[in-house]
């Protein structure tokens, strides 16, 4: 897709990014109502994932809410049913979708383009029936009242600002294995399939591998993010595993701006954001969000980041 | 037995609406390169067509199937013109992504304008009733669908296959720089190939508005099987496409009547070994 | 970076800018009901705008105030989404300064808000859903199941159906927590009245094709087909058993239909269909004038009559602005203690009782379906078969295994 | 002398559903030597290409390499044996700097690939040699730019630099002067002179004067099969050929 300039920062300058982010992190539910912000990053992190493939990779999955999804179910079944910790129950929706993540995505990188995003969809269709009729997943109804528990049997985490500070904690891991990735030996050679995947081909690179990889990095840490998402919402529901949240994760990337560090958080919480304060829209939302996405395509293929990045760009020079 | 016929014929109807929407997908995909992901969406908006052609304008069925599709392939035609034309220069999957924000405007119009439930649209008088095959009541109307739609596909498969039109639509697929050196208006034969693909797919609505409740959900649940027939069947022949369609509402019936669980999931485990198989599809070419 | 970062702090900030919980629930000076509901799906034209109408209207009636603080109402369209029921109630009791939610149509998303309302002590009341796990091994102690219940319903025209010698039956049921609970019960009825079960098959909620499952339904050689769903599921289902010559072989019972769906579905589809309904509009003279100013309403913009659960909810929060009025304040522990101890009298529930369980148990009626012919005038739909008081309507305390009620 | 062949096709044919792209091409590239091959288009000289690097599965025949099979290889694999190729148009990585584009074909025998928890400095000690590769084509200057920002015929230089990154045995040059200005042509072909000692070239050219210049064997091809071979003046001199070429104005 399209392709941003790589961008260089100083250390300095990606350490007070860090720090920033974190301050703001560490200050925002004292401003902010905390299970709103813990939607919001767990759909950053979503989103940021999902960003690993679109941007980095150049991997269109039009199916990753079942990755989201499953681990939800998962988790939120591990926490309800078996009562285990909720690091635990975290780790093992993680290590479900990491699982699925692998399956799923030996068979898509079968084919490349829009066969891929087609075939992901496929699978994340399948992933919501078996949802809707496996009998631990409640259906229709869904999981409710997922228990948040006591972490390591210590805190607990009824308290949303406890569980606030889990979600964020987990944030920042996540959001800093994705930034490792992106800048390790492998990561440019995602790129360097991303940009050109013949030639890539061409220098002796088994291209299938490093997608696979990627897909299976992305398929996990979208699972963290669904994991720690049902643990918070205390609730699982099929609207997870739907194909509009799929879309939704596209849209967040697309507006933040794709294949930049922070385009898809910004894009997850302008997103959340509009879900959440355009409600008394009713079915407008779709229509609004539809449109958005119609506007994005056709004239803000950077994103809100991107173009900042471009503005910034255009001034230095 | 019994109930065996009776799930595959009812898989049969099914497989009707697959193939005649995979056909659209497929023709769309060839020339434009764009996975019209609106195209369930069109589909509803042909069973509303209908059915607001009934209840504000009296336009009874018979009308509808030839307004209808006529309706949807103009709005195509819009949507081509002034949206999706600016996308050819760039990746593919900016068609798809434009096509998904378009489905979500559809339909999020339509539920806001009709609500969820759905409407009824009632059979046309001459196709009431029905008859008992022996194994099953077979309702004239959905006898009547199987008919039409394969003929539809026939009919399109015959332009496709047998006609200068269609050789140029070959053509362009293999190649649309061809096009232009055979003194084609690319541009326009574009839009008419988008306009064309959507209205088999409004027609496809019209078709099925007397069978499923008219709904603005009624398209996109349909859609994403119809895009795992497409990748089953592979986008390479027409022909391949209504086969594909056809023989996996056929397979679904079969589940239905074996163990109906797995129903709305047995397309999606045929996808997966096919991916395994001949990752090109049934009927696509590996390239 | 610290470009973006500022911008996105700035986003932060401006969402800080909204309305922060208020910290003494008794003194916001307003007593705010949210009609939680589904505004456009398959379930609004039961509930939808007409449970908001029946709630302005109960508000209206009561003179916007009580105790002499206004009467507020908020609504919201769950979409029949558990998470966003769930979500808009979290909101409601942590920022929006809402009291009491109610109607909730749809059990799935019922069970999703009872929980959020138990644990910031906020009351619900129930018009809508039918599960009976609402008042039995899932009731709160801030819950009220107002106007009818899966055990109800099947026991209602379950019993009746045997009775007429329907004993074999084959369930179509919708794949939630309603429509498996009301299959449970009902196939428990069939069974204690002496009939059999065959099989039950389960669809997707808001499906639009039932061939196949009515294929699956007639292969069973069942004599009756029990319907297990609502609204437009129940009235898909009807008319596709008519398409493919079900229904004169086999008899459809409907577990959960309303007089919306009659009204949809025309008499010359339903007619002779047993039913089993909470409130009917012309019952007599209380219920008519009632169900006239409902239909009369201009907020009422189909000019359609009220159904069970409107009329429900109108007594519902008639019952509870009553309760405020009485103890003077709004917080949950008394009034709910309120609602409870007083016996509820007015069109819709004649000394109706609510249990410690929350149930809410009143008189229920089984009606049958007039034909063309019996119907005189518009919404002339039923007849009443026979009045099922309370107390063989509704299941006792001891049989709902709440564990509030097994406590006392 | 076999062992005298680097590269061997026998009898390789490839047919699109029923459409014939190259038709029992025997093609046999002597070690050491620059090897051209022309044809019209539509002659499947780039559907060759594509069959010796495994790009596309052969629909029949053999494809040695050194004297082994490798028909049934995968095209990253053909790629390690030292067989790389270019690209018709250029094939640069446009987002990475001109730098990293040399670096990436470095990375891949030190082993990191796949180590996506190590950070990017870990590859800073490939720098240096990227650099020396960099200077071999004159871009040691625009080591910083993103590739995409090159004008073309750097962007063909950098190619070069990256597939002789590869230290390739064999180098498979599809049109390496197509679309260049003329000044940029005599560099190229420059270029490609120097890189060949020590190595064996086959290279898809259209322009005549550079495949005189350069090649010491020369495959002509038309509708997917050998119509002549041998040195320029051999294959100029075929009536055959010039037929292909000029039409039947020969």
């Amino acid at each position: 897709m399209t392709v941003p300039s790589p961008r260089r920062w100083s250390g300095q300058a990606i350490f007070m990014g860090w720090a920033t982010l974190v301050a703001v992190g560490l200050a925002a539910p004292f401003v902010v109502y905390p299970v709103f912000l813990m939607n919001v990053l767990c759909m950053a992190l979503f989103a940021s994932a999902f960003n690993l493939l679109l941007g980095y990779t150049g991997l269109l999955s039009f199916g990753h809410a079942a990755f989201l999804g499953s681990a939800g179910y998962v988790a939120g079944h591990a926490a309800k049913a078996w009562g285990v910790d909720p690091l635990l129950a975290i780790l093992a929706g993680t290590a479900v979708a990491t699982v699925l993540g692998f399956v799923i995505g030996s068979l898509a990188i079968r084919r490349s383009g829009i066969y891929f995003a087609m075939i992901t969809l496929g699978f994340a269709q399948m992933v919501y029936f078996l949802a809707v009729q496996l009998p631990f997943t409640g259906g229709e109804d869904g999981l409710q009242g997922i228990p948040r528990g006591r972490l390591l049997g210590l805190v607990r985490l009824e308290n949303s600002f406890a569980m606030y500070y889990l979600v964020f904690a987990i944030f920042l891991v996540g959001f800093a294995v994705i930034h490792r990735t992106i800048h390790s030996p492998f990561g440019h050679v995602l790129r360097s399939i991303k940009d050109n995947e013949p030639r890539a081909l061409s220098l002796g690179y088994d291209v299938d591998r490093y997608k696979l990889l990627a897909f299976v990095i992305s398929a996990g840490l979208a699972g963290l993010a669904g994991a720690t998402k049902a643990l918070a919402m205390q609730f699982e529901t099929l609207t997870d595993v739907h194909w509009h949240k799929s879309g939704e994760v596209v849209l967040m990337t697309l507006l933040g701006g794709m294949g930049t560090v922070l385009g898809p958080s910004v894009g997850a919480i302008i997103v959340v954001t509009m879900e959440n304060y355009l409600t008394g829209f009713g079915d407008w939302v779709t229509v609004i969000i539809g449109c958005v996405f119609v506007v994005g395509v056709l004239a803000f293929r950077r994103g809100f980041v991107g173009e900042a990045l471009n503005l910034a760009r255009r001034f230095r020079s | 037995m019994r109930a065996l016929f009776g799930q595959l014929l009812v898989g049969l109807i099914n497989g009707s609406f697959y193939a005649l929407l995979s056909l659209g997908l497929a023709i769309i995909f060839g020339l434009l390169n764009v996975v019209n992901f609106s195209h369930g969406a069109l589909y509803m908006t042909g069973a509303f067509a209908a059915w607001m052609g009934l209840h504000y304008l009296g336009v009874p069925y018979w009308g509808a199937l030839l307004l209808a599709p006529l309706a949807v392939g103009l709005l195509g035609v819009v949507i081509e013109r002034t949206m999706l034309r600016r996308l050819y220069q760039l990746d593919h999957l900016y068609g798809l992504l434009l096509t998904f924000g378009l489905t979500l405007i559809i339909e999020g119009l339509f539920h806001h304008q009709f609500g969820n439930s759905g409407n009824g649209y009632p059979v046309p008088e001459l196709l009431q009733g029905g008859s008992d095959l022996g194994f099953m009541f077979l309702p004239r109307y959905r006898a009547w669908v199987v008919v039409v739609s394969v003929a539809v596909c026939l009919a399109s498969w015959f332009v496709i296959e047998r006609t200068r039109l269609g050789a140029y639509l070959r053509a362009g697929t293999e190649n649309p720089r061809l096009l232009q050196a055979f003194g084609v208006n690319v541009p326009v034969m574009l839009t008419l190939t988008y306009g064309f693909g959507v209205a088999l797919a409004g027609f496809a609505g019209v078709m099925a508005a007397p069978i499923y409740q008219v709904s603005p959900g009624m398209g996109s649940s349909l859609i994403i099987v119809v895009f795992a027939v497409v990748v089953i069947g592979g986008m390479g022949s027409i022909f391949g496409s209504i086969v594909t369609g056809l023989g996996l509402g056929l397979v679904e019936g079969l589940t239905k009547y074996l163990y109906p669980p797995a129903a709305s999931t047995v397309v999606f485990i045929i996808m997966a070994l096919v991916l395994l198989v001949r990752p090109a599809g049934l009927f696509g070419r590996q390239k | 970076m610290n470009r973006i970062l500022r911008i996105s702090l700035v986003a932060l900030l401006a969402l800080a800018a909204a309305p922060s919980r208020a910290a003494d629930p008794i003194s916001d000076n307003v007593v705010k009901i949210g009609v939680l509901t589904d505004m456009t799906g398959f379930y609004s034209d039961l509930s939808g705008s007409g449970s908001v109408l029946a709630v302005k209207m109960a508000v209206d009636d009561f003179g916007g105030k009580v105790a002499g603080k206004p009467i507020e109402v908020v609504s919201a369209d769950h979409q029949n989404k558990a998470d966003i029921a769930s979500n808009t109630a979290r909101k409601w009791f942590d920022e929006g300064q809402v009291d009491i939610a109610v109607d909730m149509v749809n059990s799935g998303t019922a069970m999703a808000v009872m929980p959020v309302a138990a644990e910031k002590k906020r009351i619900t009341l129930l018009s809508g859903p039918a599960t009976t796990a609402i008042t039995g091994e899932k009731c709160t102690p801030y819950n009220i199941h107002y106007t009818y219940n899966n055990w109800a319903l099947a026991n209602g025209t379950g019993r009746e159906v045997v009775k007429a010698g329907g004993d074999s039956w084959y369930f179509i049921t919708a794949d939630y927590v309603f429509g498996k609970s009301l299959e449970e019960d009902t196939a428990a009825v069939v069974k204690a009245s002496g009939g059999k079960v065959l099989g039950a098959v389960r669809h997707p909620q808001s499906s639009s094709d039932f061939s196949s499952y009515l294929l699956q339904a007639q292969a069973s050689g069942a004599k009756v087909i029990g319907m297990a769903n609502a609204g437009a599921d129940t009235i898909n289902t009807i008319k596709q058993a008519k398409e493919f010559g079900v229904t004169p072989k086999q008899t459809l019972a409907g577990l959960l239909v309303f007089i919306s769906d009659v009204n949809s579905l025309g008499l010359d589809i339903a007619k002779g269909m047993y039913l089993t309904t909470a409130f009917y509009w012309d019952l007599d003279e209380q219920t008519r004038a009632w169900a006239k100013r409902f239909q009369n309403h201009p907020d009422n913009k189909k000019k359609a009559m009220p159904t069970m659960v409107q009329a429900g909810l109108y007594s519902a929060v008639t019952h509870y602005l009553n309760a405020v009025k009485a103890v003077g304040t709004d917080a949950a522990d008394p009034v709910i203690a309120k609602m409870k101890a007083t016996p509820v009298n007015d069109f819709f529930s004649r000394g109706g009782v609510i249990g410690p369980d929350g149930l809410h148990r009143h008189d229920m009626f089984l009606v049958q379906v007039k034909t063309p012919a019996e119907s005189k005038y518009p919404w002339d739909y039923y007849k009443v078969v026979k009045k099922i008081p309370a107390a063989e309507a509704f299941p006792s305390v001891e049989a709902q295994k709440c564990p509030l009620a097994v406590k006392k | 002398m076999p062992d005298d062949l680097i590269l061997e096709t026998r009898d390789v044919a490839k047919e699109f559903l029923g459409f014939v792209a190259v038709a029992g091409v025997s093609l046999k590239v002597k070690r050491g030597s620059i090897h051209g091959l022309i044809g019209p288009n539509g002659a499947g000289k780039t559907t060759m290409f594509n069959l010796l690097t495994r790009f596309l599965p052969v629909t029949r025949g053999t494809i040695l390499h050194r004297g082994e099979d490798v028909t049934r290889l995968r095209p990253a694999q053909v790629a390690r044996r030292g067989v790389v190729r270019s690209f018709q148009i250029s094939a640069v990585f446009p987002s990475l700097t001109t730098l990293e584009n040399v670096r990436i074909a470095l990375q891949r025998p030190l082993g990191t690939s796949f180590r996506f928890w190590s950070p990017a400095s870990s590859l800073s000690v490939l720098d240096d040699r990227a650099r020396a590769l960099l200077g071999d084509v004159d871009l040691q200057d625009l080591a910083d730019v993103p590739a995409g920002e090159l004008p073309y015929g750097r962007k063909r230089a950098l190619e070069l630099a990256t597939t002789l990154a590869l230290e390739p045995e064999v180098l498979l040059l599809d049109e390496p002067t197509a679309g260049m200005g003329h000044e940029d042509v005599g560099r190229v072909a420059e270029l490609i002179r120097r890189v060949a000692r020590g190595r064996t070239v086959l290279m898809v050219e259209h322009n005549l004067s550079v495949v005189a210049d350069l090649c010491d064997t020369i495959t002509v091809l038309a509708r997917g099969s050998v119509l002549a071979e041998g040195t320029y003046a051999t294959v100029s001199a075929d009536p055959a050929v010039r037929e292909a070429y000029m039409g039947s104005a020969a």
